[in-house]
C-alpha cells in the first residue's frame, strides 16, 4: 500500500508542476502558434488533473472542450489574425508577434507575488476536512430522479444555474453575430483522406454524445459533456467545408439554438404554477423531465458551440432576396 | 500535505500567473490565454477543495459549478476572439490602443 | 497490479514531459502539432491506466472522448492555422 | 489468475516501450517525416499493446470492447492526421532529410 501512496504522490506532484510550467511557458512564449499548442497541451494535463481529483464529470467536459474545442477556436482565430494582418499590410506585424513582454517591471511582479501569497495563505488556512454540501446532496439524491450527484445538482437542485447558463451561451453567440462576425471562409475541398476521416468520425461523435447524455443519469456524463462532443462534431464538419443547407439556416437553426433555454423556461413556468416553486419537479416524473431538459440543452449547446466557431450567421434564403 | 492542498496551491499559482500575464502582455490573444489560465486556476481550487470529504464521495456542487464554468469560459473565449479579430481588422493590430506608445 | 498500473502511468507522464521538448524546438509548426498529437495519445493511455488502477470504469469514457477530440485540433491546424510558408525549414 | 497478470503486465510493458520509442524518435529524428514515422508507432502499436494488456484485466467483455473501440478511434484519427500532416508538409516544401 505504501508504494501506491508514494506513486500517487509523485504522479500528483509531477502533474501539478507540469501544469504550472506549461502555463508559464504558454503565456511567456514569443510565438503565438507555439503558445496555443502549449495551451492545448495544458488543457490535456488539466483533464488528467481532474481525473486524479476524482472528478470524472469535469474531466469529460475538459477533455471535450479544453483539449478539443478551445484549441480549434484559438487556431481558427490565429488564422483570422494572420489573414487580416496581411490584408492590412501592416509593416513589421509578424515581428510584432514576437516578444511583447517588457522587462519585468516591479509593480506586476509585486502584484503577482502578493496575490499568490495571499491566496496561498487563505487556501492553506482552510480546514482539511469539510463536507460542504455533499451530505445534503446525498440526502436528496433519492428524490432527484437521477443517481449521478453532479447531474442531480446541475439539472435538479441548482437547475436555475443551468437555465441561466443556457442564456449566457445564447448571449455569447448573439454577441458574436451582432459584431458582424468574421467573414465566412471558402473552405477548400477536403482530400479523400480527410473526407473519409470526417465521414467516419462524425457519426461516432454523435453516437458518443447520445451515449454520454443517456449515461449521465447514473454515471459521469450529461448535457454539457454531450453537448460539447456534439459541438466538436459540428466544428469538424465546418472545418472540412460542410455548410448548413440554406433552407435550414434561418428558422430551424434558431430553433435549435433556443431549444435549451426555451425548454428550461417552459419547465420553470410550469413548475412555478404547478408546484409553487421554480424548477422543482415532482419526484415521480423527475427522471423523465431531466432527460427532456438535458436533450434540449445538449442540442442547444452543441449547435451554439459550432456556430461560435463559424463566427457569423450562416447565409440563408432570405439573404439572397 | 495531501493531494487536495497540492492541487489547490497549483490552482492559486495558475491564477497568479494568469493575472501577471494579463497585466504585462499587450497582445490580445495572449490576454485571452491568460484569462483562460486564470479561470482554470480558479476551477482547480474549487474542485480540489470539493474533495476534502475524506473517503466519502467528493462534494458534487463545486464540480457542477466548474462544469458550467468550463462551458461558459469557452463561449466567452469565442466572443473575446471575435472582438479581437474585429479590432484587428479595424486598426490593423491586435492590441489595445493604450499600449501603442512604448 | 494497482502499483504496476500506477507506475506505468507515472512513466508515461514522464515520457510526456520529454516529448514537450519538441513543442519548444519545433522547428516547423508541424513538429509542434505532432508533439501535441503524441500528448493526446499518451493522455489516453494514462487515463486508461488510471481507470484500471482506481477501479473506476467511468474514466474510460474520458479516454474515449480524448481519442475522439484529438483529431479536432489537428484538423483545425491542417485546415486553418498552418501557414503557407514555413518560416524555418528543418535544419538540424 | 497469476498467469493472466503476468501476460497483462508483459503487454503493458511492451506498450510502454513503444511509447518510449515514439517519444525518443520524436526527439531524435532529423525531419518531420521521420518524426511522423516514430510518432505513429506510439499511436498504433504502443496504445494497441496497452489496450490489449488492459483488456485482459478488464472486468467484462463490454469493457474490453470499449477499450478496443478507443484504440480503433485513435488508429483512425492518428493515421489520417499523419497523412494530412505529411501531405501538407510536402506541399509547403519542407525538405526531406538526406544523409
Amino acid at each position: 500500500m505504501e508504494a501506491v501512496i508514494l506513486l500517487q504522490w509523485t504522479f500528483n506532484t509531477l502533474l501539478g508542476l507540469g501544469l504550472l510550467w506549461l502555463a508559464s511557458r504558454a503565456l511567456a512564449c514569443p510565438d503565438l502558434f507555439r503558445a496555443i499548442v502549449l495551451f492545448v497541451a495544458f488543457g490535456l494535463l488539466l483533464a488528467l488533473a481532474w481525473v486524479s481529483l476524482d472528478a470524472p464529470d469535469v474531466a469529460l467536459a475538459e477533455a471535450a472542450i479544453g483539449a478539443g474545442l478551445t484549441g480549434a477556436l484559438l487556431l481558427a482565430a490565429l488564422a483570422g489574425l494572420r489573414s487580416s494582418e496581411t490584408n492590412e499590410k501592416v509593416a513589421g506585424q509578424p515581428a510584432k508577434e514576437g516578444p511583447k513582454v517588457r522587462p519585468p517591471q516591479w509593480l506586476p511582479v509585486v502584484v503577482l507575488l502578493s496575490v499568490a501569497a495571499g491566496l496561498g495563505y487563505v487556501v492553506l488556512s482552510l480546514p482539511p476536512d469539510a463536507v460542504g454540501l455533499s451530505a445534503q446532496v446525498a440526502a436528496s439524491l433519492e428524490t432527484s430522479g437521477v443517481s449521478n450527484p453532479v447531474t442531480a445538482v446541475l439539472l435538479n437542485f441548482r437547475s436555475y444555474d443551468t437555465l441561466l447558463e443556457m442564456v449566457v451561451l445564447l448571449l455569447a453567440l448573439l454577441g458574436v453575430w451582432s459584431l458582424g462576425g468574421t467573414a465566412l471562409r471558402r473552405e477548400t475541398a477536403p482530400g479523400p483522406v480527410l473526407d473519409t476521416l470526417v465521414r467516419l468520425l462524425v457519426p461516432v461523435l454523435i453516437l458518443v454524445a447520445s451515449y454520454l447524455l443517456w449515461v449521465g443519469a447514473h454515471a459521469p456524463g450529461g448535457a454539457f459533456q454531450s453537448g460539447s462532443v456534439l459541438g466538436a462534431a459540428g466544428v469538424l464538419l465546418l472545418l472540412t467545408g460542410w455548410h448548413l443547407h440554406a433552407g435550414l439556416a434561418a428558422l430551424p437553426l434558431r430553433l435549435a439554438l433556443v431549444a435549451g433555454s426555451a425548454t428550461f423556461l417552459t419547465m420553470a413556468v410550469f413548475t412555478l404554477l404547478g408546484e409553487g416553486k421554480l424548477l422543482e419537479y415532482p419526484s415521480a416524473q423527475a427522471g423523465t423531465l431531466i432527460l427532456i431538459l438535458e436533450t434540449a440543452a445538449t442540442v442547444s449547446i452543441g449547435v451554439t458551440l459550432a456556430a461560435l466557431l463559424l463566427g457569423s450567421p450562416p447565409p440563408n434564403n432570405k439573404d439572397h432576396t | 500535505m495531501n493531494a487536495v492542498f497540492l492541487y489547490a496551491l497549483v490552482g492559486v499559482g495558475l491564477f497568479s500567473l494568469g493575472l501577471y500575464a494579463l497585466i504585462v502582455h499587450a497582445h490580445l490573444l495572449r490576454k485571452i490565454l491568460a484569462l483562460n489560465v486564470m479561470g482554470n486556476g480558479a476551477f482547480l481550487v474549487l474542485v480540489a477543495l470539493a474533495r476534502r470529504t475524506g473517503d466519502a464521495q467528493p462534494d458534487a456542487v463545486p464540480q457542477a459549478m466548474v462544469i458550467t464554468g468550463i462551458v461558459i469560459a469557452v463561449s466567452a473565449t469565442a466572443l473575446a476572439l471575435t472582438l479581437m479579430l474585429k479590432l484587428t481588422s479595424e486598426t490593423g493590430r491586435a492590441e489595445l490602443s493604450d499600449d501603442q506608445r512604448e | 497490479m494497482q502499483t504496476f498500473n500506477l507506475a506505468l502511468a507515472l512513466f508515461l507522464l514522464l515520457n510526456l514531459g520529454a516529448g514537450m521538448w519538441r513543442v519548444f524546438c519545433g522547428p516547423t509548426a508541424a513538429d509542434r502539432m505532432l508533439a501535441a498529437q503524441l500528448f493526446g495519445t499518451t493522455a489516453v493511455a494514462v487515463v486508461l491506466l488510471l481507470a484500471q488502477a482506481y477501479g473506476n470504469p467511468a474514466l474510460r469514457d474520458v479516454a474515449l472522448v480524448f481519442a475522439l477530440l484529438a483529431a479536432v485540433t489537428a484538423v483545425a491546424f491542417v485546415r486553418r492555422a498552418w501557414p503557407d510558408q514555413e518560416a524555418g525549414h528543418d535544419s538540424d | 489468475m497469476i498467469l493472466i497478470d503476468y501476460l497483462s503486465g508483459a503487454l503493458l510493458i511492451a506498450g510502454a516501450v513503444f511509447f518510449l520509442a515514439g517519444t525518443l524518435g520524436l526527439l531524435r529524428f532529423p525531419d518531420v517525416y521521420t518524426r511522423l514515422h516514430a510518432l505513429t508507432k506510439a499511436d498504433n502499436v504502443g496504445l494497441g499493446l496497452m489496450v490489449v494488456g488492459l483488456a485482459v484485466q478488464a472486468e467484462s467483455w463490454t469493457a474490453a470492447g470499449k477499450l478496443l473501440l478507443i484504440w480503433l478511434l485513435v488508429l483512425l484519427a492518428g493515421s489520417s492526421v499523419a497523412h494530412l500532416v505529411a501531405g501538407g508538409a510536402l506541399q509547403r516544401g519542407i525538405q526531406l532529410w538526406k544523409r
